[in-house]
């Protein structure tokens, strides 16, 4: 009998879908379109950062590029009256992630801070996680890549070099939150405060466009900004849960 | 029909048989050689500067990951469709006119399914470490995630694998008997163990007979649940033009399509060229054909419904992605593929055209194309035209891809050659139930 | 806010990665900086491995003078991100500035001193020792000077204690050439400013605090001036108050970064920027709203440039000229800037008096929200007044064709590459006895040079600066070494010194380190902040922790226009070279935040950062409206050849929707024959192709003021591109609303730029 | 085959070939109704009609095809669930335990345990493979049908072969299984 409760009990532990919500963290960043200018300062930061190989050019013409973060760009409209609008891509760090669930080998999976990580020494290329994603944010090493020296003296000691036939992909600067927590624990708090960790990319944002922290926080900046009328997600529709939040551009013939 | 076979008596089969497994002409060697030769050379090395280099070294891009490779996996994984699934129905069903092919069918499937795997592993980026995708314990305590499309795969594959390894291996025990009572040396001894001491007595027949029945019906259901997890690798994807209902099925009818063509072709070249013309007749090419006339119909039917969903949704991704495969990058090979998987199978209406050889080989090789086409169609249309326009990127496949594409072709040939030396490549037994057995009066012919 | 004060400082020595082992090693850097500074095999004690020291100091990639928080681990510096002490980026940084890492590590910086061994520009060097090259340099400067021969230096442009190093070692050398040379150098801006408001410096563009953003041609986001301020600024009006959402309109003719991040991007015709100017002038005096003093002169100056006459033209219909001065009026403040293409033509320096009348017409001078002006630098020199323009280059080239040039010294600038090939610079360099680098690249105009001194990297040396533009109130930031140099190099500053050593100017330079004269010249800071610091030696600490100082002066001047500037106020027609039917196309060459005036060419981080309109990455294309390449027959990708009368090219035709019809652009920064193996042989340089006009009252080079021709050359070479489909069909990826202002709340007030204290 | 008939006499049979199966197995039948132990038939294709003759036979493969997929349905469905909650990786939103592709994993892993244990079924209840010497005349591989009884005494021989002759077949001979 008692052997029975424990096992329904586990059982209906596990069969409970949406576990995310009992995660420590929920990261999150959010973009406020109407600020982007498109700059590419994220870009380089992220590639600073996280040892993001440089491609070269011939690479870059077949269409391997490999950055974390790109800027995506779309007209509207003719001449005269074209507009041109940016949308920093990233990883979207869905809850509902299609790319989890394809990995044959577990190699990409949800952590406890609501991450959506990739474990590269795990990964063993089938590259399907890449074709799941709507978003298009999952890059694969096509080869080994190699720093001309002393370029390799720049490498961030806190992030691996991948090597070929790994995917790899924004992390939120996984590192970096790792830091924060052991400040947080060195300094006896349970959680990270708002606005103590943020990801490359935010940090070094000229035009402040883009903000990062914990949503679970009803009082983080990125908890006001995902109730601002303003805040959507990009591919809605597709009901991945991104934890990234696009303010939306305000138009110009608005007033 | 009957008349032809009925000239042949029990005895000329065994000789037949025996003949095409311990004579060989110098053509063989020479098709033998010429097969290795492109499979190490097309294929191995290939395969190894890839794997030194990287994926690299195909033609694959940002967003589409996915190439000839898996084209070429679903190709393979589609032919091993024909053998064992359509040899079990047959079987259940009685055909008589089953029993000339089976086997030789039977062996496509298997050696399709070995190609099948190994374009896996050309396929993915670290083949040093699939073995992570089996489940087995191990010291880091990670296991497979079975909830992956992959992992379904995985086990589906290796199941049919064996249950059609097993299957073909089953039907040829009596043979294997019939044939080592009449060779010697190396051959003898190895016919010693496959054939288990078979003897040929009534309880052994029935045994046979019981075990046989069992696989078969095992294995249709296997074999169509393996086509229909192969499309959900891309069914479960949320890519617009994979995440589609109607993909089980069509990979499935799909996979018997091409499968039964590729019999044909490879009933065409036993028949020809292992002299087995009084077993593998125009009933054969007929019965292949009607079976391949309503395939292709079933094909086209569903693929006529894949692009009415593209344009009843409605939806900016799904629209465009029909529009792209009407009109963009690829449509030179969408109308290819419509040519010669849709129309020119509609020549099989006619029997002349069925029960005329060289014609059914070339329609059978065609339809092979086509389907091959129709999967590489399924990989690059949709991955390179998917939600962010932005991101919209052609792949063209790299010469690596496509020697790899060839290499595997010869891998396959190789492996066939190899095999009807080893195994009767027709089935002695169930031949000869095919000819009247001698009567009590029957004319007494001597020994 | 007073001085940024020390409580800050050590918030942010208390901050992160750095702890107090980063104070104790600033304060040991000061004494000893090279022996704590290695990468150590045997670290010292206070040096714990895995834990990140950062150092604050400042960008030397462009002249907007960012600070900068270098994150070093094991001495070698691994990110740079913005000092969020300093005001003017506040924390942030641009693409550029993040890959100077890249400039530090770069695979083809000069390792040591080098003699040229071959002819000039074989770049055939042989290395040598700073002793041996020091010395040979020095003799030749000696005997130039006592045999009165001219010595020339040409430096980028450098402020702070460095231009004062200098001036005084030319002072030394008994020589007026001291010339600072930037492509990018405003110099109509400066000649406007000084015509219209009476002083030779750049007023503070408080982009933040304006409602209505007019501007000129300016890429304020990407390049012009202070692009990472103009960004804070932009997204603090557009997003970060409680006030309306700052509008931004931009008028140029080819769409620029921040001509796509504006609301209303307004064609106009090229030169005609103007006039426009003008006539929104003449229509907001028509509304009436301006009551100087002064009113009816400017009614009477302005009078024939009604709307209709200006819509004529410009090419900008006359409703929105009415439209803009209503709108530009009404906005509580508006802003009126203008740059970029505006401030290379002909008629520039007008034009830029048109725009700068505007701000002055709605009353926003010294105003939050406004222009308002800036007080000198507190250390160094004036920086600006030594800025050579082309005028002077040409006469730099014209002495050196006729042998008057003994020695020219070349300080890290490459007029070689950014000036046209009509100039005829290179050429006469050749006629130089003796040319002497300090580049640590090897750079076009460095590989004419007989002797490469080659200059640290900026994150190797010390130095100061003194922001230009600044803030409207004085902020000076100290550069310090972050890492150990790589190489057999030296500090600019240290060269100099050397040299004067050598000269025997020792009594007008008595440091011996670069280190020492910054000290020097910081007491006078120390002197005159109010000292909370205790003593010199703890504020000089807390400066190179906090890496910047601020004071709290603004000035409270009112501006008036003499008479005469009201008078004869116009807008001359520009000027261009080559005929309108042989050469139908106007040139519109523009700088990108990647590739800067070229220097980013060798940061294989900026060669592949997307340019953002185009995503193309490496090389060089042809921008065009889709109607002109329609007309030529032309399909992207396809090789042109843009030719005009003084020379050609050849590049890929790109089709972009927002550029004029008669106009095409083509991206500066690539082309180079040299420096390095990122920038070598890549694409082509427009800036070869210019005509040498100048804009006429500052002399300088008018680079967009040259007339091309197209011819397809029926070959294709498509360019790199990252991006595909450029239109979202339909599937909402970019949403726009119009639910984006929330009126009421406070107005803010200049002061009160927010110092953040970074928390990593 | 010579080898097959060495070995020390433990009992006898007799073997009668046949040209055609139908004379065979009416021999086989008339040995049965003469009271002798069940005889066996070999031959090169399945003889239709056996269970008429010479009674039923049964077959255990059915019920190892059965428990072989059982074992499976129940094995598979927990290698799925039991490794996800060994080691938890929570991905893209769902349970741990998800049912619908867990039953994917069940319904293979049942065919091939199925197929598996029908493979054991048949060489259990077939006895294959063949460890000790059997009566085999190689002839039965090709076209001739033959019948053998075993026969404890002398006179029980003879009687068998007398039937046998009359049945018609073309040739009777002795045989004497023999241990290997």
């Amino acid at each position: 009998m008692n052997f029975i409760d424990r096992f329904m009990a586990s059982w209906r532990k596990y069969r409970k879908p949406g576990y995310y919500e009992e995660f420590d963290y929920a990261w999150t960043m959010t973009i406020d379109l109407d600020r982007c200018t498109g700059c590419g300062a994220c870009v380089t930061a992220c590639q600073a950062e996280n040892n993001i190989p440089i491609v070269g050019e011939k690479e870059l013409g077949r269409g391997r590029e490999m950055q974390w973060i790109r800027i995506e760009r779309y007209w509207e409209g003719e001449y005269p009256n074209a507009k041109l609008s940016f949308i920093p891509m990233l990883c979207q760090h869905c809850d509902a992630a299609p790319c989890e669930t394809v990995c044959p080998v577990s190699a990409t999976y949800h952590n406890q801070d609501g991450l959506n990580t990739q474990i590269y020494n795990r990964c063993i290329g089938t590259r399907s996680c890449a074709v799941y994603c709507p978003y298009e944010v999952r890059y694969f090493n096509y080869y080994d890549h190699h720093w001309d020296a002393p370029l390799e003296q720049q490498l961030n000691p806190d992030v691996t070099v991948r090597e070929k036939g790994v995917m790899e992909k924004c992390t939120f600067c996984v590192q970096r939150i790792r830091q924060a927590k052991d400040h947080a624990k060195d300094d006896g708090r349970r959680r990270v405060k708002d606005g103590e960790v943020q990801p490359a990319c935010v940090q070094t944002c000229p035009s402040e466009a883009m903000t990062f922290g914990d949503r679970k926080d009803a009082n983080s900046v990125v908890a006001k900004k995902m109730n601002d009328p303003r805040a959507y997600h990009v591919l809605e529709e597709t009901n991945t849960l991104p934890s990234v939040v696009y303010l939306k551009k305000v138009s110009a013939n608005a007033d | 029909m009957q008349t032809e076979v009925r000239q042949a008596r029990f005895a000329d089969v065994n000789d037949d048989v025996v003949r095409s497994l311990v004579v060989t002409g110098r053509n063989y060697y020479i098709a033998l050689g010429i097969a290795g030769f492109v499979t190490l050379t097309c294929f191995f090395f290939p395969w190894f500067y890839q794997l030194y280099y990287g994926i690299g070294a195909a033609g694959m891009n940002s967003p589409t990951v996915w190439g000839t490779y898996l084209a070429s996996f679903i190709f393979w994984i589609g032919l091993s469709h024909s053998g064992t699934l359509l040899s079990c129905v047959l079987h259940l069903t009685n055909s008589e006119w089953r029993k000339a092919m089976y086997r030789s069918a039977e062996a496509m499937t298997f050696f399709s399914l070995f190609v099948a795997i190994t374009m896996v592993m050309v396929h993915i980026g670290r083949p040093w470490f699939i073995h992570w995708a089996a489940p087995y314990p191990n010291q880091m305590g990670l296991w497979p995630n079975f909830r992956s499309p992959l992992m379904f795969d995985v086990m589906a594959i290796m199941t049919y694998l064996t249950g059609s390894g097993i299957f073909i291996y089953m039907g040829a025990i009596p043979d294997f008997a019939a044939v080592r009572d009449r060779t010697t040396g190396w051959r003898h001894h190895l016919y010693v163990l496959l054939s288990l001491g078979w003897r040929g007595t009534d309880k052994e027949w029935h045994r046979l007979g019981w075990a046989y029945t069992f696989l078969a019906v095992l294995i249709i259901p296997l074999a169509v649940s393996v086509h229909s997890i192969v499309s959900w690798d891309f069914a479960l994807s949320i890519v617009p033009g994979l995440h589609q209902t109607i993909f089980a099925p069509y990979f499935v009818v799909g996979a018997i399509y091409s499968g039964t063509a590729g019999i044909v072709t490879v009933m065409f070249v036993l028949r020809k060229y292992m002299n087995f013309e009084h077993y593998i007749t125009k009933l054969h090419f007929d019965n292949l054909g009607k079976l391949l006339l309503l395939l292709s119909l079933l094909w086209t039917y569903i693929n006529m419904l894949e692009l009415f969903t593209g344009w009843f949704s409605g939806t900016s991704t799904e629209y465009e992605q029909l529009k792209y495969k009407l009109t963009g990058f690829y449509a030179p090979l969408y109308w290819e593929m419509i040519l010669f998987c849709a129309v020119a199978p509609l020549l099989l209406i006619s029997r002349k055209f069925r029960t005329s050889f060289v014609p059914m080989l070339i329609l059978s090789i065609a339809i092979n194309i086509g389907m091959y086409t129709e999967r590489f169609l399924i990989v690059a249309t949709t991955l390179s035209r998917q939600y962010l326009p932005g991101s919209w990127r052609v792949y063209v496949p790299s010469l690596v891809e496509i020697s790899i594409l060839v290499g595997s072709l010869a891998l396959f040939v190789t492996l066939f050659l190899l095999f009807v030396k080893i195994f009767p490549s027709i089935s002695i037994y169930e031949i000869k139930e095919t000819m009247d057995a001698p009567k009590k009066q029957g004319d007494r012919h001597d020994t | 806010m007073s001085n940024v004060d020390r409580r800050q400082f050590l918030k942010l020595v208390g901050a992160g990665g750095v702890g107090a082992g980063a104070g104790f090693m600033l304060a040991e850097s000061i004494k000893h900086p090279v022996e704590y500074l290695i990468p150590y095999p045997i670290p010292p004690e206070e040096f714990s491995p895995g834990i990140a020291t950062w150092y604050n100091s400042v960008c030397g990639m462009c002249p907007a003078g960012c600070g900068i928080s270098v994150r070093t681990r094991e001495g070698r510096a691994k990110k740079i991100e913005g000092n969020p002490l300093h005001p003017v980026n506040q924390g942030r940084l641009c693409a550029l500035g993040q890959a100077g890492l890249q400039s530090l590590y770069n695979p083809d910086r000069l390792t040591g001193p080098m003699l040229q061994s071959g002819e000039r520009g074989s770049e055939e060097f042989i290395q040598t020792t700073w002793e041996e090259s020091l010395a040979t340099v020095a003799h030749r400067l000696a005997a130039a000077r006592d045999g009165g021969k001219n010595i020339y230096l040409l430096s980028e442009g450098v402020r702070g204690h460095l231009a004062m190093l200098l001036e005084r070692f030319m002072g030394g050398l008994g020589s007026e050439h001291l010339m600072h040379y930037d492509f990018a150098h405003p110099h109509a801006l400066y000649a406007a400013n000084q015509r219209l408001f009476g002083e030779h410096a750049l007023p503070y563009y408080d982009i933040r605090n304006t409602r209505y953003l007019l501007s000129f041609g300016a890429d304020y986001l990407s390049n012009w001036l202070s692009p990472v301020h103009h960004s804070l600024g932009f997204g603090h009006s557009r997003q970060g108050t409680d006030l309306d959402r700052g509008r931004f309109v931009q008028i140029e003719a080819k769409m620029s970064l921040s001509g796509a991040a504006a609301d209303e991007w307004i064609p106009a015709r090229p030169g005609s920027e103007g006039i426009l100017a003008l006539g929104l002038a003449h229509q907001i005096l028509a509304g009436g709203s301006y009551t100087g003093s002064d009113f009816d002169d400017w009614n009477a100056a302005l009078e024939n440039y009604s709307a209709d006459s200006v819509a004529e033209r410009t090419g900008v219909a006359a409703k929105t000229i009415v439209r803009l001065a209503s709108e530009f009026t009404k906005a509580e403040p508006g802003l009126a800037i203008g740059g970029g293409a505006v401030d290379n033509h002909s008629n520039a320096v007008d034009t830029l008096v048109a725009v700068n009348l505007l701000n002055y017409l709605v009353g926003n001078i010294g105003k939050p929200g406004g222009v308002v002006f800036n007080s000198d630098p507190v250390v160094g020199g004036p920086a600006n007044n030594r800025q050579a323009n082309f005028i002077a280059m040409q006469q730099l080239a014209e002495q050196a064709r006729q042998g008057a040039i003994d020695v020219l010294i070349v300080n890290n600038t490459n007029p070689v590459f950014t000036l046209p090939h009509a100039s005829g610079f290179r050429e006469a360099l050749a006629s130089i006895p003796m040319i002497v680098s300090l580049s640590s690249f090897m750079d076009e105009t460095t590989t004419m040079a007989d002797v490469i001194l080659p200059s640290h990297s900026y994150l190797e040396s010390w130095g100061d600066d003194m922001p230009q533009p600044g803030l409207g109130f004085p902020v000076a930031a100290i550069s310090q070494p972050v890492v150990s140099p790589l190489y057999n190099t030296r500090a600019t500053g240290d060269i100099i010194l050397d040299l004067a050593g050598k000269l025997g100017m020792k009594d007008s330079m008595p440091w011996d380190s670069m280190e020492a004269c910054l000290k020097d010249g910081w007491r006078q800071i120390y002197e005159r902040s109010s000292p909370d610091a205790s003593d010199f030696d703890t504020f000089w600490r807390d400066v190179l922790v906090s890496g910047v100082w601020g004071e709290d002066i603004h000035r409270q001047d009112t501006v008036v226009v003499d008479k005469s500037v009201i008078d004869n106020i116009d807008v001359a027609e520009p000027e261009f070279s080559g005929d309108s039917e042989q050469y139908p196309f106007f040139l519109h060459p523009y700088m990108s935040t990647a590739m800067y005036d070229g220097r980013g060419a060798n940061l294989p981080w900026m060669q592949e950062l997307p340019d953002p309109m185009t995503s193309i990455v490496y090389g060089s294309w042809v921008e065009m409206n889709p109607a002109t390449a329609k007309r030529l027959g032309l399909l992207d990708g396809d090789l042109v050849s843009i030719a005009s009368e003084h020379g050609s090219l050849e590049a890929p035709v790109v089709i972009f929707p927002a550029i004029m019809p008669e106009v095409i652009a083509m991206p500066i920064g690539q082309g180079h024959n040299a420096f390095g193996r990122y920038a070598r042989d890549r694409g082509v340089n427009p800036l070869q192709i210019l005509a040498p006009i100048t804009a006429t009252s500052s002399g300088s080079l008018a680079t967009h003021a040259t007339r091309v021709s197209l011819t397809a050359t029926g070959r294709r070479a498509p360019p790199v591109q990252t991006g595909g489909e450029t239109r979202q069909l339909g599937r909402n990826i970019v949403q726009f609303t119009d639910a984006g202002s929330t009126p009421g709340g406070h107005s803010a007030n200049l002061n009160s730029i927010p110092i953040v204290v970074k928390t990593t | 085959m010579h080898r097959r008939n060495r070995g020390t006499a433990m009992t006898r049979n007799v073997l009668g070939l046949f040209r055609d199966p139908d004379s065979a197995l009416a021999a086989a039948g008339r040995l049965k109704g003469a009271g002798f132990e069940r005889p066996e038939l070999m031959s090169p294709i399945p003889i239709h009609g056996v269970e008429e003759v010479l009674g039923p036979k049964k077959s255990v493969i059915k019920r190892f095809t059965l428990v072989g997929g059982l074992l499976g349905a129940i094995s598979g469905f927990t290698l799925a669930a039991w490794t996800a909650v060994l080691y938890v990786h929570p991905t893209g939103g769902r349970p741990i335990i998800t049912l619908p592709p867990f039953l994917i994993i069940t319904y293979e892993m049942t065919i091939l345990f199925g197929i598996l244990a029908t493979v054991l079924g048949f060489l259990i209840s077939a006895r294959f493979p063949a460890i000790r010497e059997r009566i085999y005349v190689p002839e039965t591989a090709v076209d001739r049908f033959a019948v053998v009884v075993a026969c404890s005494s002398d006179d029980l021989l003879q009687r068998a072969e007398s039937i046998l002759h009359e049945a018609g077949a073309e040739e009777v001979r002795r045989i004497t299984e023999g241990d290997s």
